[in-house]
């Protein structure tokens, strides 16, 4: 089994944290992992995205130009990033702030309110927790035990109490996802 | 009586937010909008009337978001003030 | 742009009643800086000023790294992009060759007074005629928030994580008192640019900078303590006050060195 | 955890006795991870913010004159800055261990990952003749383990060893095994392992001197001829590369760092598709893996060279070649990264 | 007059607007000569003495960016201290002189003539992905003519032109014929030729930018493709070397500057001792005479390549022969000079 | 050695009656200086100071490129040679890893207020626990007495021919002053070696340095005034004379900041 | 004509201005010169000397191991070039300071004591002119009218006035001049 | 009566002629000699009697070239100064 993941949107939505939970619950899973950020310029702001790979097999390359799923939290990661998931893939995106939506046949699409929902639930933070749960849910390749032990190995001891709050909203996120028919 | 009356107009799309301008007002009438603008930002508004033209606002503005004018409250002008 | 005109009294917003606007010499690309960083605002009165004095023609601005490397993207006079510490260096060259030019640098904490600390002395101690533009935010901002030869102690940073200890790495260094000692520099002043008042006397300072420079005086060198709320982690607000009462105490405002007639 | 703060703890594991350093964007977790982590209350060593990348260098140079296990880091322009230092270091035969995490230049550049400071690294930036062994490491656990790898081969050569990383393998994370906890040298042992060192002379002995200067001409010939003498021995010995798919390969991708990351992608891509392509990796950069380059030279249809730069190890595959064989440069430049189809593309250029 | 005082007498000359240096041996003479001819009275041009050499190059940066015909001179370890400007130089693509008057390395060395910044002159010393032309001078007149023609390439191709003259040529005095005096550019002038050149921005155009900061990968790489474009124009087109008895030469001997006046002598006593020995000298080391060598490659029993340094050009002469004759080198180090002899006899070994 | 014993009183030259005598710790090859330079009086000054604290197994000197870059030919110490202007960054490496080492440099003015000045200036700021002796000949002796940064206002050297000019090369710097102001430096003070009595005040300076780094007090400066007399050119006694007569004045001999108890 | 010249001698002793007034002298008959001296370190005093070259062809090597001529002027360089003279060649020497004299048989030796003679005269300071005069004598390769321009070349104008000083020196060198038997 | 006596011994090889100690002398006992050393150095000598061994010319020489000693004049010694 080898997953690549791309995860793409704004500097502020945990894009990057996301992706380090992801990857220390693969660690806890015997999986092979490698994170790689896109790192910004040397300024404030702008877009941020990062490639995950879990696998079972050591990883060759840890930077690539085509994934089985993107994860796409914005407008301009979704104009930079549909035309990169592998024929077959999957494509998650939240729909806020989107004004094109994706129009691949070839792939499997999923639409996931994260952002309305951590508004309504009043849990801005842990928006990115809620996309992760909507990932899993279609793609379990780490069971919650084991992100449950990534969330402690990702979290500094004094945010530990936040844990389970962190998989309340990953279990909100499985129930919110859903596919969508490319328009 | 000649009052002083004021106004600002801001950039909208430029300002990010930052409050500095809603600080440094002596007559409290700017404030931050409940929508955001194109970079997602909270964007600054006059919000009531009685803007004195001070340009406080404008001057501590970082970004240079906000243009001021201000006109002797005489004339037809002062229909509007009063 | 898309200027939002509200309905309070926008019948006055006409030419005849304008009170303030954005100089035509910062160009209309959004600022790259945070919310609240002064270097927009400082960008503004160093162009306010080449505007009123007219100097376009004979203004060269250089900016060297740190989060105002981009300065020329917003800045509408002609500027060069120095390396790391250089700009008093490459001022030099420029204004030798063109001594009736107005040639500015504009240099963050980490730039002048760490890695460029030798060109800033020296410059200063030629006495080029030259003003130089130092935006002293206690931090080096560009790179993510290291700690600057001006943090304070005490002062959190990535590079001092637990705060500046002085035993380790010295007291901030006071670059601005030194350079007053040096007979080259003609005008030494430190202002800031966080409330409408101290803008104003900032302008005062800067454009007294350059009118210096057009009677050939020598470096006239303008300190400006100023902000850096992302690498503070502060709200632009809280970083104002954090300054006040953090920053001043140990850089005090107004005039070092002031030309005696 | 990151290559870089990987880097950064294996530094401290490794005994290190001081680092010296200037924040520069993609390497600056080195110097927070250790400022962070207080490595004086763990091992004492010593972590220094210099005011400069010259500063920070030439503090390398008195540790490393006085015997200690000593090093830097930093991006290429910082690098640039180094390299009076560095020939410094290297005529007065210092051991220390340098790292350039490479982004885009020439000049400010980009912060991206590159691999333009190859030549800067192998033939000498600096002036006058001399070698750095360099070692480019192309995972996250490499950034580890080349740290240790490089006090050693320092210490053993009296040599400046360069460890050429790239913003890529320094930002990313990867599952690491980090190596037991090294102890520092005493000051005694330090008096003995390197009797050469300035710790203060004792009475049993001459004052110590580092220097590199030499007024006479013939001595320094003489020191030169030695130097080189060395380079030769290291030449011999410390090659270090990585083979895959090579014995049956028509074609063979020579690549570094994460551009070696990529071709193992693509070596995988085309062993599907029925090319025959293997990857031959070199570890080290100085000393250059010749004889495994020549062994395959006349065996294969061609080398490509797989680089983020524009075209700088091909050199010294075409100088080993000799004309053997066919050798391509596959560059991007300014901080992109090529892909694996654009490296698959242009294999199959090379062997029509 | 020395090669050095020539040198300077010529940039006065060549309508030079600004000497930015800093003292060191064997080139302080360049600085001297200017304060004692003070050209200020003469064509208005300005002599700075300058904190260090990293000011000097920076101060370049700045005059040649506002258009100006600036230079700088130093020798090997000033010249590393440089390599960030010069990288700078190179990716704002500013043109400029820069003077190395070679000493022995590594370190501080020795203050006598070398050879062994060739690398670093033309592989780039600097980081990333540049070239700078470069002119190997070899008696006190080209001492003298390359000067203005270093400063006609520098602004034909918005680049810095780097002069590697040594020791021995600096010191040196030989008739020489001096140019004529070029008039300074005026003010207009540089606003016509340059219009790049940040003067001071009139109102009918944008602002002028001096930089090499690209934020953007894609920017950045377009950039760089762009740079290589020009290096390739300039191999093109300005390749520069001299030949002598090549034609009918069993061996040829390939050295520049001071080792290249040896080899004339040697080439004279070969030929009376009848060995068909010929000197091919390249004159821009970047580009390199490519197609000269290759056209020779097939015809000779081997070249030679002659330097004070332990090899290094001898690298570029094999890129080009890949192979087709046999390359030695002969390389005397720390300052010394090969002897005629030296060479002969090196020279019937490649025969035999 | 080949003593020329006379026969004046040559009977007394016995151990039990030595007054004074070339420390052991100055090696016995002759010095390559030009009759009269200062810097031997300086090495041996230093060696002395060594010698009497009984600090050779934990002292390491510093000498830069300048005339005195063989220092480590004539000083018993461990000796690092450094790059031109970098011996504070030396000794900061070696410091900070030997806090109880003896670490001092030994630096021309071309080296430590020129090339030198930010390595300088920070080692002082972060109160490095060095000394730092300044040997301002006001030239640069080594290469062939080109002007320093403190070449005096008039005075000629290769590369100031006409007299240094304020206006192009600036004031002489006065770096001693300069450092002063730094709160990391602890003792500083300006000396002379051209008189004997001055001899004997700098040497009671440079002990002093060197015990207050014993006792970790931070940076402990000593600026020795010296003569260079070939880039003067002038016979040693001449130039000790116009040293008294120019140098004196802009350069004032004494303590410019005492460790107060 | 290529007559290849190396004078060595202390530092003080005027060899490089002797050189010099030699190349000028040269330029002024219309021969190529060339003129290389061993810069010393960048340290005072020790040892000095300087190549010169005249020919009426170009010049191909202005550094040379071996020479037609070789003077000599302390113990030194006796040591060093006395092995350099060409055979059939020319060595010139002072034997002031002189403890090892020639001995080689396949070349001319000379022996100007021209510094006993500057000190009878004295005029220590045109003793380097005196043994000018010694060499001319042996290989006038350059007339008397060419050196006195050589001179008014080489000396800046303030020291015009001593020109006939040094013609003087140059005569009385061809008078003391005289040819040895090696030992 | 104990009068002080002095005597220097110094390095005549290591002397470069500075003339410094000369100057410094206060009883003005030592001179430059008439002969070379091995470097071409006039080099300094004790000329006269009546060094009191007040070491100002061993401090003040830059070259480490005087040795100093002084006595108590009594004794045996008394004989020889007197
Ligand atoms: C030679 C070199 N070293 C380091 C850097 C990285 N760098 C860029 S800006 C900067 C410092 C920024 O701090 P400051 O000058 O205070 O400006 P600020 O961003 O705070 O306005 C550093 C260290 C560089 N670009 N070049
Ligand atoms: C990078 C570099 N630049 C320049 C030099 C040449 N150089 C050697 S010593 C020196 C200055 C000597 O002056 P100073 O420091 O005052 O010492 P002094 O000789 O007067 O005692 C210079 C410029 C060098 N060796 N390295
Ligand atoms: S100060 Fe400017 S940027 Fe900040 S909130 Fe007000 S208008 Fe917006
Ligand atoms: S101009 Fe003055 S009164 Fe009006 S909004 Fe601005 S700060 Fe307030
Ligand atoms: S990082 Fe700091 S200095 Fe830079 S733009 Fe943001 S607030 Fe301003
Ligand atoms: S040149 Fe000057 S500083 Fe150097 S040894 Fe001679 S007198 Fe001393
Ligand atoms: S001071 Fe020393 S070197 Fe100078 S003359 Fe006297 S003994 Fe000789
Ligand atoms: S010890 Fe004193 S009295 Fe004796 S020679 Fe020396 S200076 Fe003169
Ligand atoms: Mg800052
Ligand atoms: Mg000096």
């Amino acid at each position: 089994m080898t997953e690549e993941i791309i995860i793409a949107g704004f500097g502020g939505q945990g894009v990057l944290s996301m992706g380090k939970i992801l990857a220390y619950s693969g660690i806890m899973q015997d999986l092979e992992v490698s994170w790689m950020p896109s790192y910004g310029p040397e300024m404030r702001g702008g877009t941020a995205n990062v490639t995950v790979i879990l696998s079972n097999e050591r990883i060759s390359s840890p930077i690539l130009s085509q994934f089985d799923t993107a994860i796409i939290l914005n407008q301009q990661s979704m104009d930079k990033f549909e035309e990169t998931v592998k024929p077959g893939g999957i494509l998650i995106y939240d729909s806020n702030g989107i004004t094109h939506h994706p129009t691949r046949k070839d792939i499997q699409i999923f639409r996931i309110d994260a952002n309305d929902e951590a508004g309504k639930l009043g849990l801005k933070k842990v928006f990115n927790m809620i996309v992760l749960g909507g990932f899993l849910k279609i793609k379990p390749i780490v069971n919650l035990d084991n992100i449950h032990k990534g969330l402690e190995k990702s979290l500094p001891a004094r945010y530990h109490h936040l844990i389970a709050e962190n998989e309340k909203a990953i279990t909100r996120g499985m129930e919110i996802i859903y596919q969508v028919d490319p328009a | 009586m000649a009052k002083i009356i004021g106004h600002i107009e801001v950039d909208i799309e430029k300002c990010k937010g930052c409050v500095l301008c809603i600080e440094t007002c002596p007559v409290d009438v700017i404030a931050m909008s409940k929508e955001f603008n194109g970079k997602g930002y909270h964007f600054m508004e006059l919000m009531a009337d009685g803007c004195i033209g001070c340009a406080n606002c404008a001057v501590i503005c970082p970004d240079g978001v906000i243009t001021v004018y201000k006109a002797k409250g005489d004339g037809n002008m002062e229909k509007v003030v009063a | 742009m898309s200027f939002e005109t509200h309905k309070f009294n926008s019948h006055i917003a006409v030419p005849e009643n304008l009170v303030y606007a954005k100089t035509p010499l910062m160009n209309d690309k959004p600022l790259s800086y945070c919310p609240g960083c002064g270097h927009g605002t400082i960008h503004r009165l160093i162009m306010e000023t080449v505007e009123e004095l007219d100097i376009l023609e004979d203004t060269i601005g250089i900016a060297p790294v740190g989060c105002s490397v981009l300065a020329y993207e917003f800045m509408g006079t002609d500027v060069q992009q120095a390396a790391h510490g250089r700009a008093c260096a490459l001022a030099t060259g420029i204004s030798r060759l063109y001594p009736d030019k107005y040639v500015f640098t504009y240099q963050g904490d980490g730039d002048l007074a760490a890695i460029g600390t030798a060109e800033t002395i020296h410059a200063c101690n030629r006495g080029e005629n030259i003003v130089i533009i130092f935006v002293n935010n206690g931090i080096y901002g560009m790179t993510g928030g290291q700690m600057a030869p001006t943090t304070l102690p005490g002062m959190k940073t990535s590079t001092s994580p637990f705060g500046r200890e002085q035993k380790d790495a010295g007291y901030p260094l006071k670059m601005t008192e030194l350079v007053a000692h040096l007979p080259g520099t003609y005008y030494v002043t430190r202002q800031s640019v966080h409330t409408p008042v101290n803008v104003r006397k900032a302008k005062k300072a800067i454009k007294k900078a350059f009118e210096l420079t057009r009677h050939k005086k020598g470096v006239s060198f303008v300190e400006l303590v100023s902000n850096c709320n992302s690498g503070w982690k502060m709200t632009p607000v809280d970083a104002n006050k954090w300054m006040e009462e953090n920053m001043f105490p140990f850089y005090p405002l107004g005039d070092i060195k002031v030309p005696s007639k | 955890m990151k290559g870089n703060e990987a880097l950064a703890e294996a530094a401290i594991l490794a005994g290190c006795d001081g680092y010296f350093g200037y924040p520069i964007t993609p390497q600056s977790e080195i110097m927070e991870y250790l400022m962070a982590e207080q490595p004086m209350h763990r091992t004492g060593m010593v972590v220094l913010q210099a005011e400069s990348e010259i500063a920070s260098i030439n503090m390398v140079y008195g540790g490393a004159g006085a015997g200690k296990r000593v090093m830097t880091s930093s991006s290429s322009p910082g690098i640039s800055l180094m390299q009076e230092g560095i020939s410094y270091l290297a005529g007065a035969e210092l051991p220390c261990v340098i790292v350039n995490v490479v982004r885009g230049g020439p000049g400010l550049g980009t912060i991206q990952p590159a691999q333009s400071d190859y030549f800067q690294s192998v033939k000498g930036g600096g002036h006058g003749d001399y070698k750095m062994i360099t070692l480019a490491p192309f995972s996250v656990q490499e950034m580890a383990d080349f740290v240790a790898l490089g006090f050693d081969l320092a210490f053993k050569y009296r040599i400046p060893v360069m460890i050429l990383s790239d913003g890529a393998i320094g930002q990313m994370m990867e599952k690491v095994v980090l190596p037991v906890q090294r102890p520092r040298w005493t000051e005694q042992e330090i008096r003995e392992m390197s009797p050469w060192a300035t710790v203060g002379r004792t009475k049993d002995r001459h004052n110590n001197i580092i220097t590199s200067l030499n007024l006479k001409s013939d001595v320094q010939e003489e020191h030169n001829r030695q130097l080189q003498a060395k380079y030769k021995t290291i030449i011999e010995n410390e090659v270090r590369y990585e083979e895959s798919y090579c014995e049956d390969a028509e074609v063979i991708l020579i690549a570094y760092g994460t551009s070696a990351r990529i071709c193992q992608k693509a070596v995988d891509i085309a062993r599907h598709q029925g090319i025959k392509l293997g990857l031959l990796r070199p570890i080290s950069l100085f000393p250059f893996p010749e004889a495994a380059l020549i062994k395959y030279a006349e065996k294969v249809k061609g080398f490509l060279s797989v680089e983020m730069s524009a075209g700088q190890m091909v050199e010294d595959i075409r100088l080993v070649v000799e004309g053997k064989t066919k050798v391509a440069h596959y560059g991007r430049m300014g901080g992109i990264v090529p892909t694996t189809d654009e490296i698959i593309e242009n294999v199959k250029n090379l062997i029509n």
